[in-house]
């Protein structure tokens, strides 16, 4: 019931909150910092719309105590480009229009860029389930699928 | 072709609201975060029908933090409805104020300092019901016995279609072989990624600001003046980055009334986001509906006469159904001629969530029963189901009686082209079929229920010094890019680069009055109003081009990619930027603005312009579990001149992807009443592994009243896919799916039928 | 919304055991993937949240051929998922891990806690058992291990008392000509099974069935072995018949419960259809091994 | 010649189109004449779907004829 004190990292710089420990990790990013690209959608961590990378593993913001990011390096959709620069998975998204009303686009960008970071490459199907934890209302998912299959296949670069 | 015709139109272009989008920058209605602004949360009904004796708030306005409880004796208790020209179909208080009609309906509203607080008020409102006798079916609330949902309204029935024409029973007489059969399609959730939000902020000198998720800010304006009591013009409706529509977003919805209610007896910001299960529980959603079908046709494949009687489960209220009542009777003829052709529909209100229009708009469930039904007529009388279509199929020039014109039409090449795939693909293994489906949509309603004074469409376009442009449009983007349509439109007429087109839209006191994103109307209508006004300020442009240019004034003028030329002598000209400056000048310092806007006349019944496709879908049935897996989806899509590529793309797969889904996943079972599965684990949306390819066949028709040529495309694209899926499984088993969606259990129930035939035979 | 809570973090396992053992109202957390859901519809309300998540001693993945794998219990789906050892010796872990719930949720939830959390529906239950797992779980008081299939009590419950942590679970070396597979079945992949079934075939020298093993998930309120179906299966040179007369005979052992996603009946008959499959596959894969 | 609808008057080329306008309405008015018909709007509506053919509205073009002269 006493606040208590987080210390962690997003998007590169240095952050301290005094939170409940019940806050959940997308409350801190959207209503503490206002990093409200992260969105929610749900409340059954079902739509993946939540999802940051946590030390470079993507999870769903909505499902994970705050406080339990202590010390750790949380990435959110801001924190893809890098000055000026969109990062391959932001300019193929671009160019395969993966996205239409954009609400599940932050998620999705996130679930992909952990999953290129690792992915060696990756078959159609594994780029599929890499996102099965993203809903997408909109686009029914191809583009999307077209996209990572592109950086995968290097063809976006960083800039 | 068109490449070579066009500059801009049908190129490859990003969506413009694209960096906002995969940088995090979009802002919606569900970011958007005001100084002192208050949160609210809404106290749901949990008997499906009840009288509310009294509500007592005490003890929730003790709970600090808490600042207002509202219930209905604190509004104007205006009925409202979408419907605003038929008093009658105005039915619905969203605070009512003597009874609940359906579990989940608004009965007070909290707002608080945090929506922690709002939620915790709501358990510390003493609400009193006398619980009165419910149901919740179309056929059993038209009995005598049956309860009354809104007094004065006789055996539940909420509003009756009767289409006709032709002699019908002359021409059944007609007919070699006449079919008929029962199908009962289900409803479907809107699932908006954004669930529904709004913050209205109401000031002293007595003007509101509302920020919300809606397919149309003109409506919300209208709306939200009519039950507040304000003038339109003292209601500012903002409609920032939409999170999806789909038909669920342009009628007045408890986030928008209840933050409006409390803003302005606090004059402070009130917001209020729905939960996901509120969205469930408490939106509307696709209309229910049981179909009677009875066909005659000849021996050789002429369909002679088709009556049909249809009756919806229209839930609590009105809302957008009686439209998709009458569009669902129309496009059960579609895409055939019919010598004689009838329908009656009936839509019955229940205690249940209110149904209303959704992508597709009443089309996707004539569609189940019609496409199917005819594949069984071609087996009952070994004619092919691609040259049965074809035979009957709807052709330029074509008439359907008293109702629509059809000015375009390319359904013949799609068949073509979906046969041509078909046979292409072979012989497939066994318990694999592949089903064809087709139909068409309208681009546009042509009606005006709204009772709306302004024009459907409308378009200001301002000139700046450098040729940079800002485009006002009223249309809406909520995702389907017509912001990206809107600026390729007006890239195209003046001349420039898209790059010069800066789109405003969703803002009621900048952009001029639009009916807004529904019925496919957008492309077509705000299309046109586009192009007027860029056409407007580009001969004003070129009024000044020939003075300059002292050229003969025989020769035309043009300008393309940013350069103003003869089009004879394409080298003979002037930069445009340049012509820009210099207009300027010559106007006394006055910007150039064009003006533009659509309103149609005299285009029938229902819509200037249809559209037409044809879609098959391979599936495979496990014939042990019944579970279905979609292995393709193809379809065959004349939406006349291309506009914006990638975006009709991705209309096409994600049309796909919500009405397979609408086709074998997606259910609302209610229980007395509650809805059974009001969250995202047990409502099955589509997801990635399960998504198949989804490929497109574009058929260029001309349509002579859109712009550039164009039609509609992507609502259309929901019809025909549960009638494939449907048709692919009779072709896997034979067995006939009449009930959506096409489970498992389903199936397998089907196949169990279907030994026991051929065992007694 | 979830309530209020004093939180608790341990800095090793030692602490974790005294703190837990010292609070009476107290919940265990470390991935909190099922838990923050129960706890956010405010059906779970704790007044000590103890959270396990950093105690990395409980995170490992150990195995030697003698031995065969240990998992600690805070060990991550993805780790397990992905580690290259349990891809060589035991397949259909990282199968059934790859198919559990989203990548998100694999990479914060932990082995550990999705089996304390006893749900008949969740994957590890019955392949585990299949694979004649034990798990040991323990409390300041001492430590005990005991057959998986002994440990779940009832929907929701394991033998676990207050104070109990999950500590590690083992599982043998598969034994030569052995084979274990798993499917559920459900609309959407990503989705916990309707049902779902596992199944161990072990094969005698001479091809004859030395032991199996099936176990049903979400047929009953815990991941239920089906023995008259296994029993009918040892010592007998196993064919299609076999395995369909199995299937039918689980079918019957089963107690699914109906609810929205299907009768009971459907799950009775795919639970049959399921453990037919599974027993095919394990037994192709015994005669490879 | 044209059809008068008896409750309102407006004016359609046959007697079946001024039945569905009747129905189509079904307003106090329209519904009123209906029932001073000695039928029930709502029964006519219901048997309109019930039953195939067209019954419903056969009998209240006839209805609608019938009445003209009295127009």
């Amino acid at each position: 019931m006493e606040k208590q004190v987080l210390r962690f990292k997003v998007n590169g710089d240095e952050y301290e909150v005094f939170i409940h420990p019940k806050t959940l990790l997308a409350e801190v990013i959207r209503d503490h910092l206002g990093f409200t690209g992260t969105k929610r959608g749900c409340e059954t961590v079902s739509c993946g719309a939540c999802t940051v990378n946590v030390n470079g593993r993507s999870v769903k913001s909505c499902s994970v105590l705050a406080i339990q990011c202590e010390g750790m390096e949380v990435t959110t959709v801001e924190g893809l480009e890098k000055n000026g620069k969109l990062s391959p998975i932001q300019r193929a998204f671009l160019d395969h229009g993966s996205y239409q009303c954009g609400f599940c686009t932050p998620g999705m960008l996130m679930s992909s860029t952990a999953f290129i970071s690792e992915a060696k490459n990756p078959t159609k199907d594994q780029i599929k389930e890499s996102i099965e934890g993203n809903v997408c209302r909109c686009t029914g998912y191809n583009s999307i699928v077209r996209a990572i299959e592109a950086v995968t296949q290097g063809k976006y670069k960083e800039e | 072709m068109s490449h070579a015709k066009y500059s801009v139109i049908n190129t490859h272009v990003h969506n413009i609201d694209g960096v906002a989008k995969v940088t995090g920058r979009a802002t919606y209605t569900f970011d958007v975060k005001l100084p002192g602004m208050l949160y609210g949360k809404i106290l749901r009904s949990p008997h499906p029908h009840a009288r509310i004796i009294s509500i007592d708030a005490t003890r929730a306005m003790e709970l600090s933090g808490v600042k207002i409880v509202v219930t209905g004796k604190d509004t104007l208790g205006i009925k409202q409805g979408i419907w605003r020209r038929y008093e009658e179909l105005c039915d619905e208080q969203v605070l009512p104020l003597e009874k609940v009609r359906y579990i989940g309906e608004p009965v007070a509203a909290v707002a608080a300092v945090t929506e922690e607080i709002a939620e915790m008020a709501l358990d510390l409102i003493d609400v009193e019901y006398e619980v009165l006798p419910a149901v919740y079916e179309p056929l059993e609330a038209i009995k005598k016995e049956a309860p009354t949902i809104h007094e004065g309204v006789e055996r539940n029935v909420n509003v009756t279609r009767h289409i006709e024409w032709g002699d019908v029973d002359e021409a059944f007489d007609e007919a070699d072989y006449i079919r008929e059969d029962w199908f009962k399609c289900s409803g479907q959730a809107h699932m908006c990624m954004e669930t529904r939000a709004a913050v209205s902020s109401f000031t002293p000198e007595g003007k509101l600001t509302c920020w919300a998720s809606t397919q149309s800010a003109y409506y919300t304006q209208g709306l939200l003046a009519g039950v507040l009591g304000l003038r339109e013009g003292d209601v500012r409706v903002l409609a920032p980055y939409v999170g999806g529509g789909f038909g669920g977003k342009f009628e007045l919805d408890a986030a928008m009334f209840c933050s409006a209610v409390m803003s302005m007896k606090l004059f402070k910001p009130v917001k209020v986001v729905f939960t996901r299960e509120e969205d469930f529980i408490a939106s509307k959603r696709r209309t229910p509906m049981f179909y009677y079908v009875r066909t005659g046709i000849k021996k050789d494949g002429t369909f002679c006469a088709r009556e049909s009687r249809m009756f919806s489960n229209g839930g609590a209220y009105t809302g957008m159904g009686a439209t998709a009542l009458y569009l669902s009777g129309f496009f059960h003829s579609f895409p055939y001629k019919w010598r004689g052709y009838r329908y009656d529909g009936y839509r019955v209100y229940t205690n249940t969530l209110p149904s209303t229009s959704m992508r597709g708009f009443g089309a996707p469930q004539a569609m189940f029963c019609s496409e199917q039904q005819i594949d069984w007529i071609c087996a009952d009388l070994g004619l092919d189901p691609f040259e049965v279509r074809r035979k009957n199929g709807h052709t330029e020039g074509y008439e359907v009686p008293g109702q629509a014109f059809i000015a375009s039409c390319g359904l013949e090449q799609c068949i073509n082209e979906i046969e041509k795939w078909v046979k292409a693909k072979g012989k497939l293994p066994a318990n694999r079929g592949i089903g064809i489906s087709s139909c068409g949509f309208m681009s546009g309603g042509i009606f005006n229920w709204f009772d709306s004074p302004y024009s459907f469409s409308s378009a200001v376009i301002t000139i700046n010094v450098d040729g940079t442009c800002e485009l006002h449009v009223g249309c809406q983007d909520i995702g389907q890019g017509s912001n990206t349509t809107m600026a390729i439109i007006a890239a195209e007429t003046l001349g420039v680069k898209v790059e010069d087109i800066r789109v405003h839209s969703g803002d009621t006191a900048h952009c001029p009055a639009d009916l807004g994103a529904w019925g496919s109307r957008q492309t077509l209508m705000a299309g046109n109003a586009v192009k007027m006004a860029c056409e407007d300020a580009k001969k004003q442009l070129l009024e000044f081009a020939y003075a300059e240019m002292g050229i003969n004034i025989v020769y035309d003028l043009d300008i393309k990619d940013r350069w103003v030329h003869i089009v004879a002598r394409p080298e003979r000209g002037l930069p445009y930027g340049d012509l820009v400056k210099k207009a300027l000048r010559a106007k006394d310092g006055q910007r150039i603005m064009g003006r533009g806007y659509y309103t149609p006349h005299r285009k029938g019944m229902i819509s200037p312009a249809y559209s037409y496709m044809m879609q098959a879908v391979d599936a495979e049935v496990d014939p042990e579990t019944g579970k279905i897996k979609i292995h393709e989806v193809m379809t065959a899509h004349d939406c006349g001149q291309p506009i914006n590529q990638l975006g009709l793309v991705g209309q096409l797969e994600g049309a796909a992807s919500m009405a397979l889904g609408y086709a074998y996943l997606e259910d609302m079972p209610f229980e007395d009443g509650k809805m059974m599965n009001p969250n995202l684990v047990d409502y099955k949306v589509i997801k990635a592994p399960e998504m198949p390819e989804a490929g497109i066949i574009e058929i260029d028709t001309y349509e002579p009243e859109g712009p550039y040529g164009a039609k509609e495309a992507g609502e259309g694209l929901t019809n025909p896919t549960a009638a494939a899926l449907g048709n692919a499984i009779y072709n896997a088993m034979g067995i006939q799916m009449k009930e959506l969606p096409i489970t498992p259990e389903r199936v397998r129930k089907a196949l169990r039928e279907k030994k026991e035939q051929e065992a007694q035979k | 919304m979830i309530n209020d809570f004093h939180y608790l973090k341990p800095a090793s396992l030692k602490e974790a055991l005294a703190m837990y053992a010292e609070h009476d109202d107290c919940k265990v957390i470390c991935g909190g993937q099922s838990l923050l859901i129960v706890m956010r519809q405010g059906m779970v309300a704790p007044e000590f949240l103890l959270d396990i998540k950093h105690v990395k001693e409980l995170s490992y993945i150990k195995f030697d051929d003698k031995d065969g794998l240990r998992l600690g219990a805070t060990t991550t789906h993805r780790e397990i998922e992905k580690s290259d050892v349990i891809a060589k010796k035991y397949p259909v872990l990282v199968a059934m891990e790859e198919k559990l719930a989203s990548i998100q949720t694999r990479n914060w939830g932990t082995i550990g806690g999705n089996i304390a959390h006893a749900d008949p529906a969740g994957d590890p239950g019955p392949v585990l058992i299949a694979l004649n797992a034990e798990i040991k779980f323990g409390s300041s008081g001492g430590e005990k291990t005991v057959p998986l299939d002994e440990f779940f009590v009832d929907y929701f419950e394991t033998k676990m008392e207050h104070g109990d942590l999950v500590l590690e679970v083992h599982v043998p070396t598969p034994a030569p000509k052995s084979g274990c597979s798993y499917q559920k079945f459900n609309l959407l992949d990503s989705d916990m099974g309707i049902v779902a079934a596992a199944a161990s075939v072990t094969l005698n020298a001479d091809g004859t069935c030395k032991d199996a093993r099936i176990v049903l998930g979400n047929a009953g309120p815990i991941p239920l072995r089906v023995t008259k179906a296994e029993d009918l299966l040892k010592g007998k040179k196993l064919d299609d018949a076999l395995f369909a007369e199995a299937g039918k005979i689980a079918s019957e052992e089963a107690q699914p419960v109906a609810d929205i996603h299907a009768s009971e009946e459907h799950r009775r008959h795919v639970l049959g259809v399921l453990t037919k499959r599974m027993l095919k596959k394990a037994f192709e894969q015994a005669q490879k091994a | 010649m044209s059809f008068k609808c008896p409750a309102c008057n407006k004016e359609w080329p046959n007697s079946k189109q001024v039945a569905r306008h009747m129905f189509g309405t079904g307003d106090k008015a329209h519904r009123a004449w209906i029932e001073s018909q000695g039928h029930s709007y709502i029964e006519l509506l219901l048997a309109q779907t019930t039953e195939a053919g067209n019954k419903s509205y056969e009998i209240l073009s006839d209805l609608i004829e019938k009445a003209q002269d009295k127009l």
